[in-house]
């Protein structure tokens, strides 16, 4: 970039204080209506989980990890039990998997949901804000009346899960699903169909396969793409029940752009997650195997641990979601837990995304990435 | 894995110690591989990975403070083509240990760079913007998340069930 | 050309909101009118006093130092003066399943606003006391 | 030789002193006649027949006060709606069905604190949101209410009047945004006039139709034009272009991009509080309102309507003016926000070719299909 052009740019913060950005804050440095300069700042949600799992022990600590995304919080809260029962050497009983996959499964339609009402607002369309998040409470309903809380839903223990269903709570897990499958086409027509929508999202944060890998971007801003990216299927865990579904990855494919994604793709490809997170509960519901719901020596094995590392990954709603575990031998807390949240990449991708779109494509670009900012301040 | 596109852990395992002999592999088993590398050739080696691993993802790279100025830096790659976990250890000593930058390599990885040299005091070389990522400027320095720093731990005392202690200093050890 | 279904398109949209004018609000006047709570709700603590044995499990697990058990305090029974400190507290259950006597449990009080900090630290008496039927709401109730 | 005369002298005092109180009453009498011609001007402008009825009708019934009353109305009723159409219920605490919600809003907003930023040219920052409403408010005194009794004015150019009054406001909003000393308030009113410039040219295009149809400039002759057929009927397409010009130059969804909260926290609005804010909340519904009532005028008929009675005039046309303005919201809560550059795009694209094309479709039909001329009030055939 030439510096003259530089010469009557305005430098623009987006945030923290921003009505959009909420804990988050960029840099944009503007050329008339143009970005010709994106730079991303971290750490105005810093609230060193990391540090924090060091001194919680291995029961609390699945605590800490659900506040960093509450809106997937049975997904963030997975690896780290993963990790523990992993150097544990924990069994898990068979209907604590499927209970787990059901409301993992759970937790990211209502991610999506919210994520769905989130996108149209920063899109200026709130009557399709309110409508997804009505269909939210329909799932937030389901987690109370299974785990008693509604967001931070602290479910799964090492060793199993905490609560175990009912039937009342089976029938508000029912009513969400159907509830969420009967606005389905009605939405589609509000999102797919409308043309505004489409003049909006097509072509605008385009990128290919090739890039998205070097940012590390994963989940479902490279499944819009078209490739099946897919954790669940590529290195199932032991612990979940997924291979007792017949399911494929859902992907998006593009004819205009085969290999690229763009925002309107994103947006098509969570519909397909949403869609599939569905099939998958439905078929899992009627799988659910009599038993206990945790291991009963789990609880023992938990508060104290025998040295090793042990790494759990898991696919989130906005990608791979990790957390990378290390132990001393007879450990009450973590020696060193690292998260890996998938929107480090995502939020540090605009970086090289949004130079050269419009400034007011820039809130489409952010928005359709979904990031949440307790992913990458943690 | 009977694709050509496709790469076995310990192919490129042993692909990686054919050209670098100073590595040594470990393997984790289910096409997982650990590569123990020296710090010097950790550009080598994330280079190698970027030409003969499709479609590879830097997935994390992270810090471990061992205490005694014994540090450990893992970076972790995984390739969905492969279905191929890579888990890269290098072992670091010293005060204030210095590793090269391989985030024109990955551009992902500039960030968790950032991170580690905050946290840990790992010195990245020839980073491009070796900002602060996640503190405030006043903890420029204070390492936080290395063994020695200290943390106020002076609510747990008011629970009643631990025998009061005597409140820490504040902050790190170069305070 | 594409024209005439691009406006097919704006007259179904529109079609879908004008339908939904005259459909019944979602929402309900929360302060006058009330849901039922599950039984599981996670709301306010119940200490059973009777039960208790000041085996201070609940104050070890509690991750965020929000229990805090005065042993110095000899007015009580068992000596099992309980600090419940709702300003930390963030109701991750973990302490009702600490519980090995069946001394403590959730009550799916989740109202409890103060105008005061101070009041939201519930004393050993207050916490093992109710000021209302936990399951019987205020108002009507909806859905 | 002077000869002074005692007695002549004494004779002349009163008529000396009649002289003074002569000169007194004159002055007395000259300021009581002035001031009571001046009371008897004011009583006759007043509370003559035609003049009281005149300054009644400005001021309160289909003037000032009525305009107002139907603008916090207006504000209820697009909340109310907005609620419904999102699956919430609007307001409803205050009054019945919350209908008394904006007076609330209004005093808690009067109330506030008004925050004049450091940067900001303080006096325009004040007097701009009032000119604001000022020049929103103007043009309602052409609106045809009714055409025989309850109109304020009646001007053979109203039409453009009204435009030429619309124009000032993107002038407004630049300013606003310029003198607030934000750059997201300089790029909100970049984009308000940017707004304006899309809109503006299909808006007055789709007024031309009308005009050409009624043979008159004036909104009084156009309303009464249409006794025999509406011009929605004759004009359909110019009804569109000009409900979807107008969304776009007040600038409400979904061509919200001057205050994309979003993008541009509130635009050209951000740096206003308290009762600055309030001015332009309110100018913002006006013009709403004006808009429609636009509509109502030139393509459904203004005052002429089905009911028949002293006051059938203005009932028919506030019930056009529901439905017309149940519209403009329906229409406003639909869709997604569009891009700036997207709405020039699309209101010059579109928008002005078809209310082009409409207008030489009617034309056509005048002259090729028998019947059509003679419902015009240009007759022939």
């Amino acid at each position: 970039m030439s510096p003259d052009i530089l010469e009557d740019a305005m430098e623009l913060w987006f945030g923290p204080q921003h009505v959009s950005a909420h804990g988050w804050a960029t840099k944009l440095t503007l050329v008339g209506d143009y970005v010709v300069e994106c730079d991303p700042n971290a750490g105005y949600f810093h609230r060193s989980a990391e540090k924090v799992l060091e001194y919680k022990n291995f029961r609390q600590g699945a605590l800490i990890l659900e506040r960093m995304c509450m809106l997937e919080a049975f997904l963030a809260e997975y690896p780290y039990v993963a990790a523990v029962e992993k150097i544990a050497e924990i069994e898990v009983p068979e209907r604590a998997k499927v209970m787990r996959t059901i409301m993992m499964e759970m937790s990211r339609l209502h991610s999506i949901q919210f994520w769905w009402g989130q996108f149209n607002a920063e899109l200026g369309f709130f009557t399709m804000a309110l409508w997804p998040w009505v269909d939210r409470e329909y799932s937030l309903d389901a987690f109370e009346e299974l785990t008693g809380s509604r967001h931070t839903v602290s479910y799964s223990t090492p060793g199993g899960v905490k609560y175990d269903f009912t039937e009342k709570s089976m029938k508000q897990l029912n009513r969400a699903l159907d509830r969420f499958e009967d606005r389905l086409p009605k939405f589609r027509d509000m999102q797919m169909g409308s043309p505004t929508f489409r003049a909006r999202t097509e072509n605008i944060g385009l990128y290919d396969v090739k890039q998205g890998l070097k940012w590390g971007l994963s989940g479902p801003p490279m499944k819009a793409c078209g490739i099946p990216m897919d954790l669940r299927k590529d290195d199932p865990d032991p612990n979940l029940a997924y291979d007792m579904v017949d399911w494929e990855v859902p992907i998006t494919e593009n004819p205009e752009h085969p290999g690229q994604s763009d925002a309107l793709d994103r947006m098509e490809q969570r519909f397909a997650e949403a869609e599939t997170a569905c099939e998958i509960i439905k078929q899992l519901i009627p799988q659910i195997p009599e038993g206990p719901i945790i291991d009963p020596k789990a609880r023992g094995k938990a508060n104290r641990l025998p040295e090793g590392e042990a790494y759990a990954r898991v696919e989130g709603t906005r990608g791979i979601t990790t957390l990378w575990l290390k132990t001393q031998d007879k450990a009450q807390t973590a020696y060193r837990a690292k998260i890996r949240g998938p929107c480090i990449a995502s939020y540090y991708a605009l970086k090289d995304l949004v130079p050269g779109s419009k400034f007011a494509d820039f809130i489409v670009i952010f928005g359709s990435l979904d990031p949440y900012p307790g992913w990458w301040d943690r | 894995m009977s694709d050509s596109s496709t790469t076995n852990a310990s192919t490129f395992g042993r692909l990686v110690i054919n050209k670098i002999p100073e590595v040594t592999s470990n393997p984790l088993g289910d096409n997982r591989i650990e590569l123990v590398v020296p710090a010097n050739k950790i550009r080598d080696v994330v280079t190698l990975i970027d030409e003969e691993i499709q479609d590879v993802l830097p997935e994390s790279m992270f810090g471990v403070d061992l205490e005694n100025d014994q540090y450990e830096l893992i970076y972790i790659f995984w390739s969905y083509t492969s279905r191929l976990l890579l888990q890269l250890r290098v072992s670091l000593e010293g005060e204030k240990p210095e590793i090269e930058s391989t985030c024109d390599i990955f551009p992902g990885l500039e960030w968790h760079e950032r991170e580690v040299r905050e946290m840990f005091g790992i010195e990245v070389k020839n980073h491009p913007d070796p900002r602060l990522l996640l503190l405030p400027d006043e903890l420029d320095g204070a390492y936080p998340m290395r063994k020695r720093f200290q943390t106020d731990r002076s609510r747990l005392n008011e629970t009643g069930i631990t025998p009061p202690k005597p409140r820490p200093e504040p902050g790190g050890d170069s305070q | 050309m594409g024209f005439f279904s691009v406006l097919g398109d704006f007259f179904q949209i529109l079609k879908h909101t004008f339908r939904q004018v005259f459909k019944r609000p979602f929402t309900y006047f929360y302060p006058f009118e009330d849901r039922e709570y599950p039984e599981r709700t996670r709301g306010r603590h119940i200490h059973v006093r009777k039960s208790c044995t000041a085996c201070a499990q609940c104050v070890r697990i509690c991750p965020v130092v929000a229990i805090r058990m005065d042993k110095e305090d000899k007015k009580y029974e068992k000596d099992c003066a309980l600090y419940f400190d709702y300003t930390r507290c963030v109701f991750c259950g973990l302490c009702v399943q600490a519980c090995k006597f069946e001394a403590l449990f959730h009550t799916p009080v989740v109202d409890m606003s103060e105008g005061d900090r101070e009041d939201l630290i519930y004393g050993p008496e207050k916490i093992e006391t109710l000021d209302r039927e936990p399951l019987k709401w205020r108002g009507r109730r909806f859905r | 030789m002077l000869q002074f005369d005692f007695f002549a002298w004494l004779a002349g005092i009163p008529e000396w002193i009649y002289g003074i109180i002569q000169w007194i009453y004159g002055i007395v009498s000259f300021i009581f006649y002035w001031v009571y011609d001046l009371f008897r001007w004011i009583w006759a402008t007043i509370f003559l027949p035609s003049n009281f009825m005149f300054l009644f009708r400005a001021i309160i019934f289909p003037g000032l006060i009525f305009v107002v009353m139907a603008l916090i109305w207006a504000v209820w009723f697009t909340r109310k709606l907005w609620g419904r159409i999102q699956d919430r219920r609007g307001p409803v605490h205050l009054g019945k069905y919350g209908g008394l919600q904006l007076f609330a809003d209004a005093i808690k907003l009067i109330a506030k604190e008004t925050i004049i930023p450091d940067n900001a040219r303080r006096w325009m920052f004040r007097f701009l949101p009032g000119l604001l409403l000022v020049v929103v408010l103007l043009p309602f005194a052409f609106i045809p209410w009714d055409l025989e009794y309850w109109f304020i004015a009646d001007l053979s150019v109203s039409l453009v009047l009204v435009f030429a009054f619309l124009t000032a406001v993107p002038v407004i909003s630049l300013l606003a945004g310029w003198v607030s000393g934000s750059k997201y308030s300089l790029i909100g009113g970049f984009r308000a006039a940017n707004n304006q410039f899309a809109a503006e040219i299909p808006l007055i295009i789709s007024t031309i139709g009308p005009a050409l149809l009624a043979g008159s400039l004036s909104l009084m002759g156009i309303a009464a034009a249409q006794s025999s057929i509406w011009f929605a009927v004759l004009l359909p397409i110019n009804l569109a272009t000009f409900l979807v010009a107008a969304i776009a130059s007040v600038g409400i969804f979904p061509f919200d991009a001057p205050v994309a909260d979003s993008e541009i926290i509130f635009g050209w609005r951000t740096e206003f509080t308290g009762i600055h804010f309030t001015l332009t909340y309110f100018a913002e519904f006006a013009e709403q309102m004006l808009y429609s009532a636009l509509i109502v005028t030139l393509f459904l008929g203004g005052p002429i309507g089905p009911l028949t009675g002293p006051l059938a005039g203005p009932v028919n046309f506030v019930l056009k003016f529901l439905i017309t303005f149940f519209f403009f919201v329906l229409v406003s809560s639909s869709f997604q926000r569009l891009r700036q550059d997207q709405i020039v795009h699309y209101c010059w694209k579109y928008l002005l070719p078809l209310a082009l094309l409409n207008i030489i479709l009617i034309m056509l039909a005048i002259v090729y299909i028998p019947g059509i001329a003679a419902l015009l009030p240009l007759g022939g055939g």
